[in-house]
């Protein structure tokens, strides 16, 4: 069965997620106030634990919702559209790590959302440990950090952290503090080889996805309304044809990013080279499509009053979340191909 | 949303495997030149050992002959069949995948009687003639005329870019029986006997080397053509030529695809073996290459991805324009990749190679963007049935 | 043909090279932000000091008070003052570089008396009022109105992009003087005292960081200007506003070039020092940054070349629209440069710098292919009155 | 004096040697022939010589014309345009190798014309001498081969060859064989450290940026003559833009090249930097441009009828001559660029 649709019921989450975030978390959020305020996001979490966002890939035994990667990955695809704060995405993986290291207790706090999770990026990705610097996401007050090294994904509490610095962001919508671990090993970890990584990774990919995706509609939509020399800019080769680029590049990146999850739930000998390779095209798309956005606005483009610099930024951020684009080459190179013999699955 | 064959789809991958792993000839295409009959004997020949196997048609539904195949069984055969290195179809392609496909859609019991079985059988060569030397992305501005005299067609004028032309038996003619009018209409899709006096063919030679004739053009001279070889209505040739577009549904880049990433896995092997510019590091050392090599790898996997995507949708729905947005991205892609190659190979590329070297697909990739609808088409396609984007200023 | 530097032309540098040494201010320039009136204040007294030393409107006639450096000494001059790291124009740039030289092609000898010593002297800042919300890359679509009412023009409509709006103390504005009629024709250039009743400002967020206030949206409400401040004809403000383009000859680019030429050996420097993602070896080890930062050396002498080559010829003939040839290059090639910064610095690139950092300057660059023409006007002009290829099909 | 514009004197050489190749090497030789014919383009170096092609930056006391190494990079270019047998560029180089190394006859012999000497790739730039593997291009029965090391430059004579082998060439109009020069050190030599490799250098910028430029007005004249959909094709954004981009790749390299002559003719510190920088340039101008014409036209660029293809083989023939852009791109970083200091040269 080769069924790389989504089926009625994850069209539903996707709608049901969307609809939510719609309401809660429309772009007209990031218009910029006299005075800035913070990344609001995380005060919606609650709302979309309640909706399921959090445990949808646990099984219900566990208290989740009982999907699969899959599922979440349709979801994670949607937080990045509405360039939602990228708590949601460690939190997300946050989850399995506390039910994987046997601390259902937070894993049933985490999915409710009201914890929210900060993502650590690390300065350099350590090979058998997680101690180390990192730069954290929106972490503001948090409690939990999702720290990811090539040992694999950990949650690393308020109370490790240590040298907590905050430093202007590159992104002014995203709290960006510099910060060490010092535990080698935190207690709640899952190591690499149980290949959560790879969840992590292709959540990320999804992110990115939706970040391509939402930078193409948002160009498509200026381009069919923008006029000049009295006619839809959209209808200049110069528009279109850059359209249509953003329009393959973005398909790419979401259909090695479902081919990957799907590839991963059947437990493909290729899995770990299908995630790199999507964390390629979908941090490639993600920054192409965000440049050429801005470029198809014209000078509306660069200003922070419009999203689009966001797409861009956030591009930025996500990539190098889980290991950013030079280091995902030399990974790409070291990966095992998909032998003749795994084509038959 | 699922990637597991079934177990009656893996039996079909074995049973394909080891039938071509028995059959596929183990001989070198020949090459193809200008009015080289040996290509015609070898291909035809090889789908004969397909026809008579039963795998004739992989696509044609049972009613005409052909295996009836599911599109996934499509997918799994493409990809044996380019694994296995078997043969392109060459010049039964047109035949297979665009004659065949239109007389079954369109054509008379007549018609479809006649040449239905003598395409599965490896019996008969067709080839297109569509393209025109003043019509070619505006390929509804062709001009060749066809006047209607007693039950002939009189056509006179010239077609373009026709591969195997000088060994087809057939042609897919698309000719003007009615001047005037708007450009797509008054159009007719005609089956042209290539032995018909009046036709005269020029090779054509492409860049690729000095003995490669690819293409031919045909000129039509008073060429005397029954009103009985018109398929379809007389003047709906347009809508008949488009009858079988997307008639693929996904599967007609497997081939290419599978030979590109294997091409990527050739190249990564190669770098590692070869020294790079300084004697004693491999090439792979080199961050320029490995980062090039890295990501056509990527690339090629996600061309892999959105192939099994395209096909899986056709299973549902019928194919759309997606089909452009594959061949443009996966062009430029393989054309990035076949200049690492030679990039890598470094002295050795200025060597012309065979088709299984670096430098002569090279040269061939440069046809990647043109071919089929130029790279520019293809993004006006996206653009405006896709993505709803407004059609150009055009007068 | 010739690259070689006359005794002269030595001197001369020298002299500017010791001035600028002994009188750049040391201090940054602020911030330009919102109503910062700082930035005024430092760059009106910057230029003040060039004023007293001889030095203001370097290409400026000496008959209007400017110092009337040939072309090369202009260059030399513009090389000089980016080496010294002399704070940009600023907010002196439109009246230095565009209102001041058009009041000299265009003005009455009274709006010449009157404003050129103030612009030279550091006395008034000007700003631009040429795009609006609705007239983007279309420049002459503009709709700001003004009616003729008595010996007034009464202005409403809105412009926006517009540079130190809130320290300017005049405006250089295009408005529609006469409705109906072609595109071009019935604009007039008007000079628009900044303190005028009517006139309301929003400034407008940059993409650069949050407190990044580069531009203003302009309101104009009623707003009354003697229509003795009309420059030129009334409705020939089309041409008017295009009889300084050009202007610079070549010179307009000299800065950012030095600047990024600059960066370049800042970030070899750098790669040579910096760790690469093995921890081991240096950055530049890699062939992937290695390759790129090579590139991006050549593109930049490059550049340089193409400078020289343009002030060379515009020393002989008046400048044609080969400058946005410059443009068009640069503009990318900057944009390469700076994202190769942020790459080679890895994590630190998420932190937002000063502008003497490389995220900043990376944010910045993404308005190179937009200011002042974007990419695809450039590429339009160029392709139309370069190459003389026919226009576009445009209603 | 910064003047970059050619003075009269250099347009009157210019457009003599472009009158005489107008005539002599049109692009019509090219135009397959039912039995190949081999490069017939050596037949009429002699009329190159009387003109004085080889001639022409070697003094008047030794024989030459007289003028500097601006003017033959300008005659160079124009060989570039009419893709003119590499071997004029390599006979031109040879001239002053001949001359410089002490055989004064020999230079005057090759300033003729009737002695074409034969451009040698090196496969591998040795650091301190000429023995090694190398291509021959166009050097069927050639006496002498142009060979290039990071050594210098050497004249090798037919008798110091060996092992050679003719191979398929990439460019079929022009004959390509292996061979291998066995002398570290041929006698008619010139060291590095004397400039002339950066003269040859120049040269082979001079013919990539003829070839970049011929394939721009290949395009436009196409783009001008060529209609679709009722109207030239030239009009269509997607092909003008490709063309605006084709001319400014052109126009520096073109400005490199000529400002790296004018550099190295005032003994500026910085003429290797700029130097290499033009290679760089050059050979990007002419690949991309190459390419990018055969897609403006369509089908017709892709067969051997017209000669857009030979621009991208000559591209690759002269990118190796003197080293590729990979050996270019480490010779760039190398190289030292001009101080503040030279900007006053």
């Amino acid at each position: 069965m080769i069924d790389m649709e989504m089926s009625s019921e994850q069209q539903q989450i996707v709608d049901s997620v969307r609809s939510l975030l719609t309401d809660v978390l429309p772009y007209e959020r990031f218009v910029p106030r006299p005075t800035p305020v913070p990344n609001q996001d995380r005060a919606q979490f609650p709302k979309l634990g309640e909706l399921g966002v959090f445990g949808l890939g646990l099984s219900e035994a566990d208290g989740g919702v009982g999907y699969s990667m899959v599922e979440e990955v349709l979801v994670a695809r949607e937080l990045g559209r509405f360039l939602v704060s990228p708590t949601a995405i460690a939190t997300m993986i946050g989850v399995h790590v506390a039910q994987a290291a046997g601390d259902p207790e937070l894993a049933r706090r985490l999915m409710q959302g009201g914890t929210p999770v900060a993502p650590a990026l690390a300065f350099n990705s350590a090979k058998n440990h997680f101690a180390g610097e990192y730069h954290l996401v929106d972490g503001d007050r948090a409690e939990w950090a999702l720290a990811w090294s090539e040992a694999g994904v950990a949650l690393v509490g308020f109370d490790d952290w240590s040298e907590l610095e905050a430093v202007p962001s590159i992104d002014s919508t995203l709290w960006l503090a510099r910060v060490r671990f010092n535990g080698l090993m935190p207690d709640l970890r899952v190591v690499a080889a149980k290949g959560l990584w790879r969840r992590a990774q292709l959540l990320v990919c999804a992110y990115l996805t939706g970040v391509a995706e939402a930078a193409l509609d948002d160009s498509v939509e200026y381009a069919k309304v923008r006029e000049q020399f009295q006619q839809p800019i959209g209808g200049f080769q110069a528009i279109k044809h850059r359209c249509a680029d953003m329009l393959a590049r973005s398909s790419v990146a979401w259909n090695s990013t479902i081919f990957a999850a799907l590839t991963d739930v059947v437990e493909g000998q290729d899995a770990d080279f299908q995630a790199i390779a999507a964390k390629l095209l979908a941090s490639d798309a993600a920054f192409r499509n965000a440049a050429i956005n801005i470029q198809n606005h014209g000078a509306y483009g660069f200003t922070g009053e419009h999203h689009a610099h966001l797409f861009v930024k956030r591009a930025h951020m996500l990539d190098r979340f889980g290991g950013d684009a030079t280091y995902q080459k030399q990974r790409m190179l070291g990966a095992k191909p998909p032998s003749q013999e795994s084509v038959s699955l | 949303m699922q990637i597991e064959f079934t177990r009656q789809e893996q039996a079909f991958r074995s049973e394909v495997r080891s039938w071509l792993r028995a059959n596929v000839p183990a001989g070198e295409r020949p090459i193809h030149s200008d009015r080289n009959l040996d290509i015609r004997e070898f291909d035809l020949e090889w789908q004969r050992k397909q026809f008579d196997a039963g795998w004739a048609g992989i696509s044609w539904p049972s009613e005409y002959g052909g295996r009836g195949a599911s599109l996934i069984e499509q997918l799994i055969w493409h990809e044996e069949y380019a694994r296995a290195g078997a043969p392109r179809a060459g010049s039964c392609f047109v035949g297979l995948s665009h004659a065949g496909p239109t007389l079954i859609a369109r054509g008379t019991p007549e018609q479809q009687a006649f040449h239905l079985p003598r395409i599965l059988r490896g019996e008969a060569v067709w080839c297109q003639g569509f393209s025109e030397p003043g019509a070619g992305s505006d390929l509804a501005a062709l001009s060749t005329r066809a006047e209607i005299d007693g039950d002939h067609l009189v056509v006179n004028g010239s077609k373009i870019w026709t591969s195997y032309a000088s060994v087809a038996d057939y042609q897919e003619l698309l000719c003007r029986t009615e001047a005037g009018g708007r450009k797509h209409s008054g159009i007719s899709w005609v089956i042209c006997p290539m032995d018909t006096p009046g036709i005269e063919l020029r090779p054509i030679l492409t860049m690729v080397g000095p003995n490669d004739f690819h293409f031919c053009q045909v000129f039509y001279n008073d060429v005397r053509i029954p009103l009985a070889n018109v398929v379809g209505e007389i003047n709906d040739g347009w809508g008949v030529a488009n009858a079988t577009l997307g008639f693929e549904r996904g599967t007609g880049f497997i081939a290419d695809q599978i030979q590109n990433s294997e091409l990527v896995e050739r190249l990564i092997a190669m770098a590692r073996e070869r020294r790079g510019l300084d004697g004693l590091s491999a090439a792979i050392d080199d961050g320029d290459f490995a980062s090039r090599l890295a990501m056509s790898r990527a690339e090629m996997a996600g061309v892999r991805a959105m192939t099994y995507a395209t096909v899986s949708r056709a299973a549902n729905e019928n194919p759309g324009p997606e089909g452009s947005l594959v061949k443009l991205f996966f062009s430029e892609a393989s054309q990035r990749l076949r200049r690492l190659g030679v990039d890598l190979l470094g002295p050795e590329a200025l060597e012309l190679s065979s088709d299984a070297g670096l430098t002569t697909p090279y040269l061939r990739s440069y046809a990647a963007s043109i071919g089929g609808g130029t790279s520019d088409v293809q993004r006006n396609i996206v653009a405006e049935r896709v993505l709803g984007l407004p059609r150009g200023p055009r007068p």
